[in-house]
């Protein structure tokens, strides 16, 4: 374990992870009431999209960040192929089941991506602010691809398309991310000024609460699954390692800097727990979400915050050859 | 002494990301209204919920009291979807004051 | 076999704002206890409500366990008041266990 | 016509901090599943509660539907805890749709 | 459109109020859970009522302040009978129902009062601060005034009116403003500096999402509406125009200054929507919440925040002759 | 009263309090969401628990910390066998009721011992950051002793007693101080120092919000109260005086500073109104939650927050001859 890795187990955000694994695998009451955590949802998104539309609004749009917007929305509809493949051939799901759970793989957890973005900044290697953009147009194309894989192309259901259309388009954590996206890039840094002790010091101190409330969320449904299978096991562990690589690969090739293309590597590594399972309880209410959710959230999510993101944030220094913080520094 | 009519008072346990098929299932039967009670976690064959607002998979109720008629109505149009996503479906009669308005 | 005995659960969905007046009269008609469940939204004649906590009108169901008699009070007592502000008040037979409590 | 068949519909009132001994034996007695309501306040013999959160001694309703001989049994596993903590319970008969999973 | 209500188009809070109105338009799931925004109402009360007590306890009580809370009162009283002729005669009301809307524009909103005090700031017009006083004691007047009408003098219902006049008196929002104001005023700029960065450095961030829940609020009341005419759509911007400019030339002409001028124009101009419905559901259940509500909520309040905000504080700097900030700059 | 009694009456923090009870007693509907309050504990905890750790993992461990852990301890399992002796025989309780209140009075109240330490930092005298831990280990021993007192030591119920000892271990406030406070000592004050602006910055509104609301609970609980004799009254203002001062000398006597001495008295002199009661639910049905609530909550603490914290001060400065603050100068 180097510099880097260590550092991420002395920061109170992971650390309050971790207590909250423990205390629910404790069998202790612990527990954020539901609307605070919604609460603290719905601030941290707002206070990433303005923080992202900030930065946007001082650096201009250029090509790098079409680029990435490109190889992120690629990404999406692309990674539900590879997870298919492996989740019906090695994992033994049926076709339902695969392209659901398939559909979250390439799909993007939020949550992770700000552990990710504090944990790089912390390194010296802040991505750049056009990210979040990224992020909320990766939310969405995973799971169309992922309903083609589950239903084949012959779905008759117009007027269900339509609703899940909507919802995918128009769910909460779009609007919100984009909007607030958009309000950092209108706003710009002086009037972003006026809100910053609430959006940009409460931050971290947020995220450690929410993340305690994950950690106890990701441990108690884990103690209580009974559909997964010990090589579903390793697929939630195997899929991170291979699309966080991936992705940290092709934005390293595009030329995005070192903390860009370990965002992004994050972004490809990490499972939606939100948008995703909403979607598919809407149009494939047959997957079982005793499955899906137990992958990306108890395995796959814990996983990314611990260990995976440390690795993509090492991959990205070397990839690009700017070690950035103490990444890879003797 | 004060004058009660039968009525049926039907409960249906939905996913909230559901709830408008639900009560849209309601306006078409004709029922005058409804009301939406929050549920906190539950067990089922699918094992336990709770905690599911992150995943956007929580439920509510959907309570309405509507007459025999409409109530069989209601159950009628919402038994696909029963089935489907794993609603629970209830009923039985109640005395209500001021029948008319159901 | 456990003895059980037969009370009518009543159950009256009212404005926050005006609990009281129905727990009061609860409690005027010699009923032991009552308990209050939230509610989140709802449509009736006036349309949806929802979110209403800005406004303070959001709505309570008000439940109470009370024998045959006692509920009949319960019933005339609020019927005035029901029509007035458009709750809803309706009830049925239950059979309890430790009967003598309520 | 749909087809519907007749359970017993229990609802019993604890306090949180018991709730898994009643699902326990709502498991233990054989039941496929519950659902937890949240409940605001009430009061009983012994006087008001409301916002007991800070003391942990708030209540929960668990509701469940199951056939009649597994709703007996569970009454009969309840019936000491009942009067030991002042848990209320009460049953009546429900038509349901899809009675195979009950 | 000048510099100052441009201005307010890129303050975060306005952009948030605007994109809850978007989203709950574009029919977005993106909600603020109940007891979340119940909070944030009772912090921006008590935080508010705070920074008005430390003001107050520094300039101390003059004949300036009683001027300001005479004026408020008065007016409380008195906008209910121009807004009940209007309503019956131009809006077709019937008396209840006109009664009840009456006591809406008579009385103030909280949120309306909060967000000007943020722009005129901003504007270096900064509204003195017994405003918070003025405030508190403009809420409840124009409820007696509404019933008057609504109901006659006959109103035998003795036991009903002590409840009502509690209720009035002690309700949750005159109670922690006024205490809050209390605490201000004891506590001084010295003991209030423990708590400034929580209720001073986090306010406008609260604003922020609060805005934004009370956009998604007010779109979805409207899309929802069904008993509003245009006539009375008419009326819901009318009111707030005249009563805003009256109260502003008021305050101008017993001498306040800019700020308070236009902090007192706009208490006028706004109409209550959380202490008066409340009261109405008590007093006059006859009276149709789907008129009174979505009159005040749904228009004039976006109405006073989008528009009406900036024209009274240029009329302020117009006619106190003190430009302030950048109002009337050129 | 002297100015260190009266500067608690001008802070901010106790204001809310006194708000609070007059809000209630006023009858006013002011009430604070439940789930709101119980976020405002779970940070309040957090907060104090991670301040502790990064003042130990600065200060170290040395047999000071052991000496405060072991009197502490030793007071939480002692004390029951006083208040009982006393409930039984003034207070005219039978067993069951007695043994339950004993243990409330021999465990702690965290609110009581945070807003203590507020008060004993704006006096100078800064409570040493161990004290969280020997709080935490404070919160159980007295509800062994309590259960024996109650039930004597025949329990035959073996596997509800490891339901209960599992839940007085790991319940959440335990957890959660004890976590919080390992995380400050991992994270140390580097760690500490990203999260600050959120933990402690913010800590002191977030107690007067608190401190609000704790007011309309214990006004509104004691107006309904009906089980409360004037003996009890007596019994809930003498123990935390006798006890308050038992602890404050012990503590002095071993040689504690100041503010760890009052902070110790402190704790010794308050109730528990969280952990405890939810035990007794579990353990001991039969007692009556009115007269343990009404006890611990509507009379020991408001009488501990306004009165005795400032008696505890002047005592702990008395007797260790630092007077620390204004505590007992001119
Ligand atoms: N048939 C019904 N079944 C259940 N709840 C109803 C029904 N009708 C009305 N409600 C509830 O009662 C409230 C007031 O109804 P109304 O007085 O008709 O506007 C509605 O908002 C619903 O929550
Ligand atoms: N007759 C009743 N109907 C409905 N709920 C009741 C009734 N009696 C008691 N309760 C509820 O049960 C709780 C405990 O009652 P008790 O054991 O009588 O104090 C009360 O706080 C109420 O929430
Ligand atoms: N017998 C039952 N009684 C009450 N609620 C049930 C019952 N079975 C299932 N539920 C509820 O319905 C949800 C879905 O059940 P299932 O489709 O069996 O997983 C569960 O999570 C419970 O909340
Ligand atoms: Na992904
Ligand atoms: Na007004
Ligand atoms: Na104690």
């Amino acid at each position: 374990m180097d510099a880097a890795t260590l550092q991420t187990f002395t920061s109170p955000v992971v650390l309050f992870f971790v207590l909250g694994l423990l205390a629910a695998f404790a069998r202790s009451d612990l527990a954020i009431p539901e609307a605070i955590a919604k609460g603290m949802s719905l601030y941290l998104m707002a206070a990433i999209g303005l923080k992202g539309g900030v930065a946007v609004s001082k650096s201009g749009v250029d090509s790098t960040v079409l680029i990435a917007l490109a190889l992120g929305i690629a990404a999406s509809f692309l990674m539900p192929f590879l997870a298919y493949a492996v989740l019906k051939g090695f994992g033994k799901l049926e076709r339902i089941n695969a392209g659901a759970v398939a559909a979250h793989y390439g799909s993007v957890s939020v949550v992770t991506f700000v552990t990710a973005v504090e944990i790089l900044e912390a390194q010296g290697k802040p991505p750049g602010g056009y990210m979040v953009a990224v992020m909320a147009a990766m939310e969405t194309p995973a799971i169309l691809t992922g309903l083609l894989l589950a239903r084949g192309m012959g779905s008759k259901d117009g007027q269900k398309t339509g609703e899940l259309l909507h919802e995918v388009f128009f769910n909460a954590s779009v609007v919100l991310l984009l909007g607030a996206f958009a309000i950092g890039i209108i706003a710009g840094e002086e009037g972003f000024s006026e809100v910053t002790p609430f959006f940009e010091a409460g931050f971290k101190g947020v995220l450690c609460l929410f993340l305690l409330d994950m950690g106890l969320i990701a441990a108690r449904r884990i103690m209580d699954a009974r559909a997964i299978t010990f090589r579903l096991v390793l697929i939630a562990i195997g899929l991170p390692l291979v699309n966080g690589a991936i992705g940290t690969a092709a934005a390293a090739a595009c030329g995005l800097d070192v903390g860009s293309a370990a965002a992004l590597g994050v972004l490809c590594a990490s499972a939606s727990y939100i948008a995703v399972p909403a979607a598919m309880r809407l149009a494939l209410p047959e997957a079982d979400p005793g499955i899906y959710l137990t992958m990306s959230l108890s395995i796959t999510f814990p996983f990314n915050i611990l260990i995976n993101i440390g690795l993509i944030s090492m991959l990205a220094s070397a990839l690009t050859g700017m070690p950035g913080g103490e990444g890879i520094a003797p | 002494m004060i004058e009660t009519v039968i009525r049926k008072r039907i409960e249906i346990l939905t996913d909230t990301a559901l709830l408008s098929r639900v009560t849209d299932a309601v306006d078409e039967a004709g029922i005058t209204g409804w009301t939406v009670v929050p549920v906190n976690s539950g067990k089922g064959r699918d094992g336990r919920w709770r905690e599911e607002r992150v995943m956007g998979t929580d439920k509510v109720f959907v309570l309405t009291i509507a007459p025999e008629d409409k109530a069989q109505v209601l159950a009628e149009a919402l038994a696909p979807v029963l089935t489907k996503y794993g609603f629970i479906l209830s009923m039985w009669d109640v005395e209500v004051i001021r029948g008319e308005r159901f």
